[in-house]
């Protein structure tokens, strides 16, 4: 892994305040919850490894007991149902998953069941499950381990979604994800894992549904979620230096997703620019400029820009991954297509 | 086995009454009032009855889209389930469900589903929940022969086995998966029957005979809820009616109507009347006048049904996510 | 089912052409692709139904033998992997599932695998599968038994998505599908089945990845799939009656989706309405609106409108359906907002 | 049995192959050339050579990414595989796939899947078609204990029975599923062991003896091209390193460094050389020779890779689709 990078402007903190890896502060969320609710599991292959789901779960079955953070066998579909009883029996579980790809094993149980079962039986019954799955990438993790599926996993009713961007909201949101009574979707990605950030050691929840302005700028909104914001980041940075004046809006939940926070964003800079880790078609990036496309019309000045993974399979090679992966420079290129030159 | 009249009684109780309820549905299907595709139970009655009258109020079940008698049976509320057939506000799951998705919580009815082996695995967590809560609940979930053949009934069984669950999988084989006969899905008998009795106990029996049902049924949940783990119960039945909807479906062709005739001879409930009556538990007369009572019951159901409300179009995004 | 409505504007055909009803077309289509390839069969779960899977596959295993059309068992994930060894292995099978929302068990195999054989492996094998899958709809079919899943499907890189919207182009996509080198998924729409339109005896195709306009028109474009574009046609020749020339370009194939009909059409009438049968939120519609906003914003003269189901979980009860389902009156109040009145 | 001296010299020189194969990749592994995650077979080589001994070129199979042994016993390119590893355009997959995607049709490697169990239903498949085209080649698919846990397993296991698919399950019991122990994972015998055995071929073999492997391995093949159905053999090994990645783990503290120790010193490659040594099949000079010629050849593999063009970005959007 490359050395930890620091974004200060993802600090929403004084230097005196405490910095936490941004696993550790997922960790440390997982932690609380299982300390003030006893109705908190934690279920997951490898949840008790030694590595402890990249350090996400460390140490967690030594603190809380086997009985409340537990390795699962090879059985994804079955072991989402069996939080889903389990929920329905009054427990809260937060099932972990190390690779977002094996959430195609789910679906039947995660979308036709979870997600339905409040609306079916008309709110006889809530099923308060956290699904937490990581977007694996990078070192040939290939076509089977690298997918970034938030675009398909937005779309069904009944199931939140969130996707964090820095340590703080890793832990708020996990926090708020295991306090709601309804199927709460996490997506990570692996890039975040080498940032730090200011965490504070109290229990606090980050809401979800509510998006964030990470930077403000009159020119230019750039919309990102997860570690795209990061990199939404660093090319608002280059961006200032060219003087181009670049919003950084962090989406952070995609279902609810915060509609409002864009359209206003949109409404100052008049251009916007998503940026996705997921793929084109039919992706974030979709919902976000049909958004603008639908009620943000007025505003826009040139067309939107979707800076996300193109529509292939994530390839394994390093060259290939090279070219597969957007980044910083994809969206400053992105930006200045529909943003006049400054200087 | 020494059975209390009461149980005997309420046995036959259980089975008449889920017979009548979908001898009227069927009877009134065709008028178009319940909008809902519906999967009729007659024939398997047996099954319900004897294996919920092991259960009381706090062990959860879970059910299929062909699950009328279990809801019944497990003490569902009639009213609400005729009104649900409706899609009537009134319906236990006001008429979001229909047919397919009935609960009754206070029943411990946790919700039925219409994929086939849907529930499988959340019944497997339920007991989960219950073991880890330390309450001697049980928790049962009925599925179909089609649904042995997902992966996801093996999945479930097999984390039940891991974790000493208290959960009881009663199987319902009815031979028929819509018009596919078993031995065209399946070959052999269902592994599950060869594991460990350590750590599954399983049993195969006439899931038409309802004492039998009722007995082996006991065994499974003795063996559940003193914490031993999981139990397997195999019922050997027929599906009488055709898979959805009303009437028989001899005509089809994709099944030998003299099979259908045998196994309609076959009736539990007959049997179970003729066997009351010979065993002098109850008089001829008295079963009549529960029959009757049973009738004023479902007319009632059907008349709250009718004058219930529709749900307004108006409050369609109502219940989406819980507080 | 109500009485068969047949538009005449979807016949392609002389009336002295012979018409065919929907599921007929399929059927044909199947019976003349088992006839020409030994390598075709077709399974699924009721195929050989005295039913027929909706008259679809009626008669085939009769026609040409148990071996070449045959049931299987309640096992969607792993029949799934099945068609794809067998298409591995040098056939073309063509699997079948009464309802959509099954393919939530099968999207392991169907994504993780079958759509990235091919590129995995780069070019080596490729997976000549066809999965066709029917949406519910009505009589109380309910959220599990009756979604939508176009918006979903249409995310995955390696794997082709149509959606015929008429009994011409449901014989000519599946004759297309079943030719076609890569897993493809027909997603149908239990609605069209009460369609007849003039099918040619003769075998021919349907390209996949190309629309086609089904109505010329100025003013508006609606865009829309499968038994959308049915709706559209019928608001279409209301509009008319009020003076609103609506063009109605059918999308017919979500992957690859034909981008240049739709903005074209776009250039010519500067307003678009998607509509499509499944949810709003990352759906089919949002992919559409979002080439508008990034490649059509020039031409759009008014907000693109979204014309689609709502984001809530089927509802089984009559009145609340009636609510849920978007149909011709809502593309007409659509297409009335952002076209200025005629008359 | 009586095996052909050949025979007997090339389990031993699939095995050394293999073996030297991985001590190479793992020994070069911290130069960070093979920018892709690497599944060791070391401890299990016994089970691919003994298996694949009995594969014609038209046998296909199917593995998982810890599949370096199945893809070289069956006769896949070494050049190609290494080349793979490094990513390169020249590697079985153009450096698409990496390590844990190998193919070589030319062998009848057909591919291998990341997903744990992914390719139990696509072997099946293939044995269907082959059954169907006529064809009496046997599909054969390894996988791992964990892959025994997902549902797919038994959906695929199940289908084979029905359809007598020429198709044999190669179950690699290495007890361990990354850091988890088969026995957390599972409870008592796998239980298609208890199958029918009209319906399904079983066998369970110590999979560090490659003969015990080749004999049982010899029936089921027997059994499976005859036309009589599928077969399931469990062949239990021991994962020597850690799950992914190079060296030892004996640290990290999951399991007992004692173990590990005792399954390294039943390695299949010594003890088979000792009993080649001892029956006088070969001369110790030989099998030094067969070494070093073994050397000489992955050498020139790593070097070929090495010199090999790695794909261009500009290539990234091709064989999204085929032809
Ligand atoms: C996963 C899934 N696959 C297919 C179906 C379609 N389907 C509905 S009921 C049914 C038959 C199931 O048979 P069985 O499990 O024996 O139950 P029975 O109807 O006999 O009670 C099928 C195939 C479904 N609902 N779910
Ligand atoms: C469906 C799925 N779930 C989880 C994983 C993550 N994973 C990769 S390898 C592995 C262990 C599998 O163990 P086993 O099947 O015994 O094979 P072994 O590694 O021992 O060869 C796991 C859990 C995966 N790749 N696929
Ligand atoms: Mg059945
Ligand atoms: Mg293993």
């Amino acid at each position: 892994m490359p050395e930890v990078r620091e974004l200060e402007w993802l600090r929403e903190s004084k230097p005196s305040e405490r910095m936490l890896g941004y696993p550790q502060a997922i960790c440390e969320a997982l932690d609380q919850a299982l300390a003030l609710d006893p109705r908190v599991f934690v279920m997951g292959q490898g949840v008790d490894d030694p590595g402890g789901m990249f350090g996400t779960t460390k140490g967690l079955h030594n603190t809380h007991g086997a009985a409340r953070c537990f390795d699962t066998p090879l059985a994804e579909a079955s072991m989402t149902g069996v939080a889903i009883g389990a929920a329905l029996g009054g427990m809260r579980p937060v099932y972990m998953h190390n690779r977002s790809d094996f959430l195609f094993l789910t679906l039947d149980q995660l979308v036709n069941h979870a997600s339905k079962w409040h609306y079916m039986f008309a709110g006889a019954v809530s099923v308060p499950i956290v699904v937490w799955a990581c977007i694996g990438r990078g070192w040939g993790s290939g076509a089977q381990h690298s997918q970034a599926l938030q675009g398909t996993m937005m779309q069904y009713p009944g199931l939140k979604v969130v996707m964090p961007s820095t340590a703080y909201d890793a832990k708020g949101l996990m926090l708020a994800a295991i306090a709601d009574n309804n199927p709460v979707l996490i997506l990570e990605h692996r890039h975040n894992f080498k940032y730090k950030g200011a965490v504070p050691e109290k229990v606090y929840t980050v809401p979800i549904g509510k998006g964030v302005v990470r930077r403000a700028g009159s020119d230019v909104t750039i919309a990102g979620i997860s570690n795209m914001v990061n990199e939404a980041l660093l090319a608002a940075k280059d961006l200032a230096a060219i003087g181009i004046d670049a919003e950084v809006v962090d989406l952070r939940s995609l279902r609810p997703l915060d509609e409002t926070l864009v359209l206003e964003s949109l409404r100052k800079t008049g251009r916007l620019v998503v940026t996705d880790s997921g793929w084109k078609t039919g992706g974030v990036a979709a919902e976000v400029a049909a958004i603008a496309a639908e009620k943000g019309l007025e505003f826009l000045k040139a067309p939107v820009r979707r800076v996300t993974c193109p529509d292939v399979p994530t390839p394994s090679g390093y060259t290939l991954e090279q070219a597969f992966y957007a980044a910083k420079d994809d969206i400053i290129e992105a930006v200045r297509t529909i943003v006049p030159p400054r200087r | 086995m020494n059975i209390p009249r009461e149980t005997l009684l309420s046995l036959y109780h259980d089975m008449l009454r889920t017979r009548r309820v979908e001898e009227s549905i069927e009877s009134l299907y065709h008028e178009d009032q319940m909008k809902t595709p519906i999967h009729l139970y007659i024939g398997q009655e047996a099954i319900a009855a004897g294996v919920c009258a092991h259960l009381r109020d706090d062990d959860p079940i879970f059910t299929t889209y062909r699950s009328h008698g279990q809801y019944l049976s497990k003490g569902g509320d009639l009213n609400s389930m005729i009104a649900e057939l409706h899609c009537k506000e009134t319906g236990c799951s006001k008429g979001r469900g229909g047919s397919m998705h009935l609960i009754d919580l206070s029943a411990g009815h946790y919700g039925s589903s219409a994929i086939v082996g849907g529930c499988l695995p959340i019944a497997t967590g339920m007991a989960f929940a219950k073991k880890a809560q330390g309450s001697d609940a049980v928790t049962v979930t009925f599925f179909g022969d089609g649904a042995t053949e997902e992966g996801i009934f093996y999945e479930s069984v097999n984390y039940a086995m891991l974790k000493k669950l208290p959960v009881v999988f009663v199987l319902e084989n009815n031979e028929w998966a819509v018009c596919s006969h078993v031995s065209t899905r399946k070959i052999g008998e269902n592994l599950f029957h060869g594991a460990d009795p350590e750590h599954l106990y399983t049993a195969k029996v006439d899931g038409n005979a309802v004492l039998d049902v009722y007995e082996e049924a006991g065994r499974a949940f003795a063996h559940a809820r003193s914490g031993k783990g999981p139990a397997f119960l195999e019922c050997m039945t027929y599906r009488i009616r055709g898979h959805a909807g009303s009437g028989s479906d001899a005509d089809l062709g994709y099944r030998s109507p003299e099979d259908i005739e045998v196994w309609a001879k076959r009736c539990p409930i007959r049997s179970f009347r003729a066997w009351l009556l010979r065993e002098e538990v109850e008089t001829p007369i008295e079963l009549e006048r529960m029959d009757a009572q049973i009738e004023t019951e479902i007319e009632n159901a059907f008349a709250f049904a009718t004058a219930s409300p529709l749900p307004k179009g108006e409050d369609l995004l109502l219940h989406i996510y819980g507080e």
